[in-house]
C-alpha cells in the first residue's frame, strides 16, 4: 500500500511538475482560475510526497489542498465578486 | 543532478517571493504565499529523503528496514497546518479590506503611511 | 515606491537571496543521502518502545508531542481569529439570510452518499492514524468538509445547526484543551509533561501507544471542529451578499 | 526535573481554551476571574522559577524522552535566569494588560482574552524553549494571536491594513526562518539548539551554515521589527487597541531579540565566535535601527505610532547590546528590556486613557485637551524620562551597561550614537506631553503629515483602574534602574546565557552547574561616561522637544537652513514607509540578501 520511493525517474518528473508549477501559480493573476491552477500544484506536490516516501504529509497535503483551500479561496472570491456585482447594480439604478 | 530537488525548492521560494511582493490582488497574494511556503516542506522533506528508503511506516515490514527520516515528516505536517491558517486568516483580512475600501488590491489599501 | 521602482529593487535582490541559496545548496549533502542521527534513531526506537507501527505520528504526538499541541492552538487560535475579523459589528448588513434551496434529489443523493463516505473516511483516518498513514489533521479536516456537504445538500434555510458557534466551541475547546489536560495529567502524575502515560498495548493495533491515541483523537476533534467553524464562518460571507430579490429570483 | 516551565505555557492555553469554549455559557465575571487568575499565576510561576533557576538550570525533557548517549529525542524547555525574567516580565505585561482591558475592550471580549491568553503561552514557550522547530511553532503561534488582535476592530480600513502588513511580513521571516531549520537539519541531523551547537563545534562551518544563519536570524529580525525588517511594525501598532499594543509593544517585538541571542549563543557562536563578524552586522543594524526609528518617531504625531517607533528604537538599542557579544552587553539589552517592556505599555495605556476620554489619540487635536489630567500627565511625562535613561531612572542602567560593554572593546562612539537614538524618541514622547497635558507649542505642524482618523471609543470605561494600571507599569519600568542587586545578576545571567558550552552539557548530559557566587544586593554603578550620556541625552530630549513645540518660532536663517538641509532626507523616509505590503515584502528580501551576503564575504575563509 506504501510506496516506496525508490523509482528515480518518478521523482524526476515530481519535482519538475512542482517547479513548474509554482510559477504558473504566481503568474495566474485571476484568482478564481488562480484556485484551480493551485489545486493542479497541490496534487503535484502530494505526488511529490509520495515519491519522497511521505504517506502523512502527502495525506495532509492531499485534504488541504482538495478541501480547505479551495473552500476559502472560493468563498472569499465569491464574496468579493459577489459586493462588487451588488455595488455595480446600486450605481446603475 | 543529485543537487536539482534542493534547487527546486530555493526556486519555489523566489517565485513565492517574487508574487508575493508583486500581487495585486490579497486573494492571490495569500495563494502565493503558500507557494512560498511550500519551498520549505518541500526542502525538508528532501532533506530527510533516504534512498531506496521506505515510508517510515513499520506495519508488515521488519523493524531495521531502511527508511526515511520520520521527523522531517512530522515537521511538514505542522508546517502545513501553519500554511492553511495563514491563508485563511489573510483572506479574512481581505474580505474585510474588501469591505470598508471596494478594493482587495494591497497597494490600494495604504491608508496610513510615513 | 512605485511598481517600477519596487521591481528594480526587487530582482538584485532576489537574484542575491538565489545565490545564497545556491551556496547553501552546495554544502547540503547529495539527494538521497540523509545521515540522521535523529531520524535514524527514532525509527529504530519508537516501535518497541510505544508499539506504534507510524513512526510520523508517534513523532507527531508522543516524541514530538509539545510541536503539535502549538499547533492545535495555532488552529485555535486563527479559528478565533477568523471569527472575530468576519463578525459584523455594525447589525447594519445583517441582511436576512436566505440561500437558494437545493432542489434536485440526484445531487442531493449524490451529496448524501458524498456525507457518509466522508464521515467514514475521516473517522477512519482519525482513528487508524497512528498505525498507519492518517492522523488527526488529515481526518479532521475530511469529517468537517463532510459535514459541510451535510449541510449544503440538506434543505437548511440557515447555518443554525452549525453557525452557531457557540454550541461549536466547547467541542473545539474541548479538543485543544483536552491535549494540554493530557499533558498536565502526566505532570500532575510526577512525570514530565506530555508523558505517556498508559500501556503501550499491542503492536499495530488501536490499542497501542497509550497516550498518542488520546492525543490524536484530541487532535482529530480539534481539527474537525476548528474546520468547521472555519469554514462556515467563509461560507457565510457567500451567502450575505445574496440580497432578498437577489434569492427569491 | 522542575515541573514549572511546562506550566508556564499549559495555564494560559488551557484557560484560552476553557474561555472560548464556554463563551456564553459562564458568566462574565467568572470569565474574566480565569482570565486574570491564569494570567497571574503565569507572572508568579515565572518568579519562583526565576528564584529556582538561579542556582540550576531547570531542563524539562517533554515526554520523558531524555538524551541518549548526547543525541537529543525529544524537546526540551531549558531555562535560566534570563528566560525565566523573561516569562516574569512578559507575564506582568500581559496580566495589566488583561486588567486595563476589562472594562477598555468589552465587545467580543471573551474571544479576545482567549487570544491575548494564547500569545502568552506562546511567548513563554518561545522564551524557553531549546528547540530549533519549536521555536518555529512558538513564533507563528504568537504571530497568529497578534495578527488577529491586531485587525480585530473591524470598522475601519486602517487596522485591517496593519494586520495585513503585520501578518504578511511576518509570515514571510516565519517562511525564512523554517527554510533555514531544514538547512541546519540537513547538516546536523538534530533539532535541539545544544546538539546543533555541538555538532558544528566539529569540522569547518561553510557557506551552509552561514546562509543557515542569515535566514534563521532575519527570520527573527523581522518579528524583532530591526531596519530594514521594521516596516510593518507602526502599521500594526497604530491601529491596535492600546493594550493589545502593550503587549505586541512592550513585549512580543523584544521575543525576536532573544531569539537572535538564543540561537547566537547556543549554534553560532562555535563556528563563527572567533570573529566579529556577526556581532558587527548586528551591531550595525542595531546603530541604524535606533537612529532611523528615532528620527521617525520625531516625525509621528500619532501617539501609539509615535510610540511605536520609539519601540523599533529601543529594539534597536538591545540589539546593538547584544551585538557587542559580551557579558554586559548581553545583560544591558536585558536590564533594557524589563524597564522598557513595563513602560512602554505604561505609555500605550496612558495613550489609551487619551483616546477613551477624548475619542482622539492625535497630539496636535488633543492640543491642551488634557490640561489637568495630573495623573495621566505624570505618568506619561515619567514614562518619557525612564525611556530617555536619564540617570538612575527606567532604562538608564541597562544603557549604561551596553556603553561599557562598547568601551571596553574600544569603540566609544557606539553609546553615542545610541544615546542620539534613545534622545530623539524621548524627544518626541516629550513633545507630545507637552503639547497634549501642557497645551505648549503651535497648533499646527506640517512636518508631523496628515492626521489619521480615528474612532471615539463608545464606552463606559472605569477610568481609575486604567490610571491604576497605567501608573503601575510605569512606576516598575521606572524603578527597574535602581532595584538592588539586578544588575549584577543581570550580568550573571547572561555570562550563563553566553555559556555555549556549559549549556550543551546542561542540556545534553544533564551535568550539573557549579553554584554561583553570593552577589552584593547594591545598586549597580555605572561609568561615568554613561551618567553624563544620560545627563545629555536628557538635555537634548527636552531641547529637540522644546524645537518641535516651537519649531515656527525659529529664527528665520535656520528655518531656512534647516528646510534645506533636513526636509529632503525626511521626504525620503516618509516614502520609505509608504505602507504598501510590496515594498516591505520587497525590504525583507533586500534585507536578508545583503545581511547574508556581508556575512557571505566577512566569515568566509
Amino acid at each position: 500500500m506504501i510506496v516506496a520511493g525508490t523509482l528515480v525517474p518518478l521523482q524526476v518528473v515530481a519535482f519538475a511538475l512542482v517547479a513548474l508549477g509554482a510559477p504558473l501559480v504566481v503568474l495566474t493573476r485571476d484568482p478564481l482560475r488562480q484556485a484551480l491552477v493551485n489545486g493542479v500544484y497541490g496534487v503535484s506536490l502530494v505526488l511529490l510526497f509520495v515519491v519522497l516516501a511521505a504517506p502523512d504529509p502527502a495525506l495532509s497535503m492531499l485534504v488541504v489542498s482538495g478541501i480547505a483551500y479551495p473552500l476559502v479561496i472560493l468563498a472569499a472570491v465569491a464574496r468579493v465578486r459577489g459586493e462588487r456585482r451588488r455595488s455595480k447594480k446600486t450605481s446603475d439604478d | 543532478m543529485s543537487y536539482l530537488p534542493y534547487a527546486v525548492a530555493a526556486w519555489l521560494c523566489l517565485v513565492g517571493l517574487a508574487g508575493v511582493a508583486t500581487s495585486r490582488n490579497l486573494i492571490h497574494l495569500a495563494v502565493c504565499l503558500t507557494v512560498t511556503q511550500s519551498s520549505s516542506y518541500v526542502l525538508l522533506l528532501t532533506v530527510g529523503y533516504v534512498k531506496h528508503g521506505r515510508a517510515p511506516i513499520f506495519k508488515g515490514i521488519k523493524l531495521g528496514t531502511p527508511a526515511v527520516d520520520p521527523v522531517v515528516q512530522a515537521l511538514t505536517l505542522t508546517d502545513i497546518v501553519v500554511s492553511v491558517v495563514v491563508v485563511a486568516l489573510i483572506l479574512a483580512l481581505a474580505l474585510d479590506a474588501h469591505r470598508l475600501s471596494g478594493t482587495v488590491d494591497p497597494d490600494g489599501l495604504a491608508d496610513v503611511k510615513g | 515606491m512605485t511598481r517600477r521602482v519596487r521591481m528594480a529593487v526587487l530582482g538584485p535582490a532576489l537574484l542575491g537571496l538565489g545565490a545564497l541559496f545556491a551556496w547553501a545548496i552546495a554544502g547540503l549533502p547529495a539527494f538521497g543521502d540523509y545521515r540522521g542521527p535523529y531520524g535514524y534513531v527514532l525509527n529504530r526506537i519508537v516501535v518497541p518502545l510505544r508499539h506504534t507501527t507510524n513512526v510520523v505520528m508517534a513523532t507527531t504526538f508522543d516524541v514530538r508531542g509539545v510541536d503539535t499541541m502549538g499547533e492545535e492552538f495555532i488552529l485555535y487560535a486563527a479559528v478565533i481569529g477568523v471569527t472575530l475579523l468576519l463578525r459584523d459589528e455594525s447589525g447594519a448588513r445583517r441582511v436576512e439570510r436566505k440561500t437558494r434551496r437545493l432542489r434536485s434529489d440526484a445531487v442531493r443523493l449524490v451529496g448524501v452518499g458524498m456525507v457518509g463516505g466522508g464521515l467514514l473516511v475521516g473517522l477512519w483516518l482519525v482513528a487508524f492514524g497512528y498505525i498507519t498513514p492518517g492522523g488527526g489533521f488529515p481526518g479532521g479536516v475530511v469529517l468537517a468538509g463532510a459535514i459541510l456537504v451535510l449541510y449544503l445538500v440538506g434543505s437548511h434555510r440557515d447555518y443554525r445547526p452549525f453557525r452557531n458557534e457557540h454550541a461549536l466551541d466547547p467541542f473545539e475547546g474541548i479538543g485543544a484543551g483536552g491535549y494540554v489536560v493530557t499533558g498536565l495529567a502526566a505532570l500532575a502524575s510526577g512525570l514530565p509533561f506530555l508523558a505517556n502515560l498508559f500501556g503501550k498495548g499491542t503492536t499495530g493495533t488501536l490499542l497501542s501507544g497509550g497516550s498518542i491515541g488520546i492525543l490524536n483523537a484530541a487532535a482529530g476533534l480539534a481539527v474537525a471542529f476548528a474546520m468547521l467553524l472555519l469554514f462556515a464562518e467563509f461560507l457565510e460571507t457567500y451567502v450575505i451578499p445574496l440580497e432578498p430579490e437577489d434569492a427569491a429570483s | 526535573m522542575s515541573w514549572i516551565p511546562p506550566l508556564l505555557v499549559a495555564i494560559p492555553l488551557v484557560a484560552a481554551a476553557v474561555t472560548a469554549g464556554l463563551d456564553h455559557i459562564t458568566p462574565r465575571p467568572v470569565q474574566d476571574a480565569i482570565v486574570i487568575a491564569s494570567s497571574a499565576a503565569t507572572a508568579a510561576l515565572s518568579f519562583v522559577l526565576l528564584w529556582e533557576v538561579y542556582s540550576h538550570e531547570a531542563v524539562h525533557w517533554f515526554g520523558g524522552w531524555q538524551p541518549r548517549h548526547g543525541v537529543a529525542l525529544g524537546i526540551d524547555f531549558a531555562v535560566g535566569p534570563l528566560a525565566a525574567g523573561m516569562c516574569a516580565v512578559i507575564g506582568l505585561v500581559v496580566t495589566l494588560a488583561l486588567l486595563y482591558s476589562l472594562t477598555f475592550l468589552p465587545e467580543a471580549a471573551r474571544l479576545y482574552d482567549a487570544l491575548m491568553l494564547v500569545a502568552l503561552g506562546a511567548m513563554c514557550g518561545f522564551a524557553m524553549s531549546g528547540d530549533l522547530f519549536n521555536l518555529f511553532v512558538w513564533l507563528e503561534l504568537m504571530g497568529v494571536a497578534a495578527y488577529a488582535l491586531t485587525g480585530f476592530q473591524v470598522e475601519r480600513l486602517g487596522p485591517v491594513q496593519g494586520a495585513v502588513n503585520f501578518a504578511i511580513t511576518n509570515s514571510l521571516g516565519g517562511y525564512l526562518f523554517a527554510v533555514g531549520i531544514a538547512l541546519l537539519y540537513a547538516r546536523t541531523g538534530a533539532l535541539n539548539l545544544a546538539q546543533i551547537g555541538t555538532t558544528l563545534s566539529h569540522g569547518p562551518a561553510g557557506g551552509l551554515v552561514i546562509v543557515a544563519m542569515t535566514l534563521l536570524l532575519c527570520g527573527f529580525l523581522v518579528k524583532g521589527a530591526v531596519v530594514p525588517f521594521h516596516l510593518w511594525a507602526a502599521d500594526a501598532y497604530a491601529v491596535a487597541p492600546a493594550p493589545v499594543c502593550a503587549v505586541l509593544g512592550g513585549v512580543m517585538t523584544d521575543i525576536g531579540l532573544i531569539g537572535v541571542a538564543r540561537l547566537y549563543w547556543t549554534i553560532f557562536a562555535v563556528p563563527f565566535g572567533h570573529g566579529h563578524a556577526v556581532g558587527d552586522v548586528l551591531l550595525w543594524l542595531g546603530i541604524v535601527t535606533a537612529v532611523l526609528a528615532g528620527t521617525m518617531a520625531f516625525l509621528q504625531r500619532h501617539l501609539k505610532r509615535m510610540l511605536a517607533y520609539s519601540v523599533v528604537c529601543h529594539i534597536g538599542i538591545m540589539l546593538a547590546g547584544i551585538g557587542l557579544l559580551g557579558s554586559s552587553g548581553l545583560a544591558g539589552a536585558e536590564l533594557m528590556f524589563l524597564a522598557h517592556a513595563l513602560l512602554t505599555a505604561g505609555l500605550f495605556f496612558v495613550g489609551g486613557i487619551l483616546h477613551s476620554d477624548h475619542g482622539l489619540i492625535d497630539e496636535l487635536h488633543l492640543r491642551g485637551r488634557a490640561r489637568g489630567c495630573w495623573v495621566p500627565a505624570l505618568a506619561w511625562f515619567a514614562g518619557t524620562i525612564g525611556l530617555v535613561g536619564t540617570p538612575y531612572v527606567g532604562i538608564y542602567l541597562g544603557h549604561g551597561l551596553i556603553d561599557e560593554s562598547a568601551t571596553e572593546l574600544g569603540r566609544p562612539w557606539v553609546p553615542a550614537l545610541l544615546w542620539l537614538g534613545s534622545a530623539l524618541a524621548g524627544a518626541a514622547l516629550f513633545r507630545a506631553g507637552a503639547r497634549i497635558f501642557l497645551g505648549w507649542g503651535d497648533e499646527e505642524d506640517e512636518l508631523l503629515g496628515k492626521a489619521i482618523e480615528e474612532d471615539p471609543l463608545e464606552r463606559h470605561v472605569l477610568r481609575p483602574l486604567l490610571v491604576a494600571v497605567a501608573v503601575a507599569a510605569v512606576v516598575l519600568g521606572i524603578a527597574m534602574s535602581v532595584v538592588p542587586g539586578l544588575g549584577q545578576r543581570a550580568e550573571y545571567a547572561a555570562e550563563r546565557f553566553r555559556d555555549t558550552s556549559g549549556y550543551a552539557a546542561r542540556v545534553l548530559h544533564a551535568k550539573a552547574m557549579s553554584p554561583p557566587t553570593s552577589l552584593p544586593v547594591t545598586i549597580r554603578h555605572t561609568s561615568l561616561e554613561s551618567i553624563l550620556y544620560g545627563v545629555s541625552a536628557t538635555i537634548l530630549a527636552l531641547g529637540l522637544g522644546v524645537v518641535g513645540l516651537y519649531r515656527r518660532r525659529l529664527p528665520r536663517i535656520v528655518a531656512v537652513a534647516a528646510e534645506r538641509t533636513i526636509a529632503p532626507p525626511i521626504r525620503v523616509l516618509h516614502a520609505l514607509h509608504s505602507g504598501v505590503v510590496g515594498d516591505y515584502v520587497t525590504w525583507v528580501a533586500v534585507g536578508t540578501a545583503v545581511t547574508g551576503g556581508v556575512w557571505a564575504l566577512l566569515l568566509h575563509g
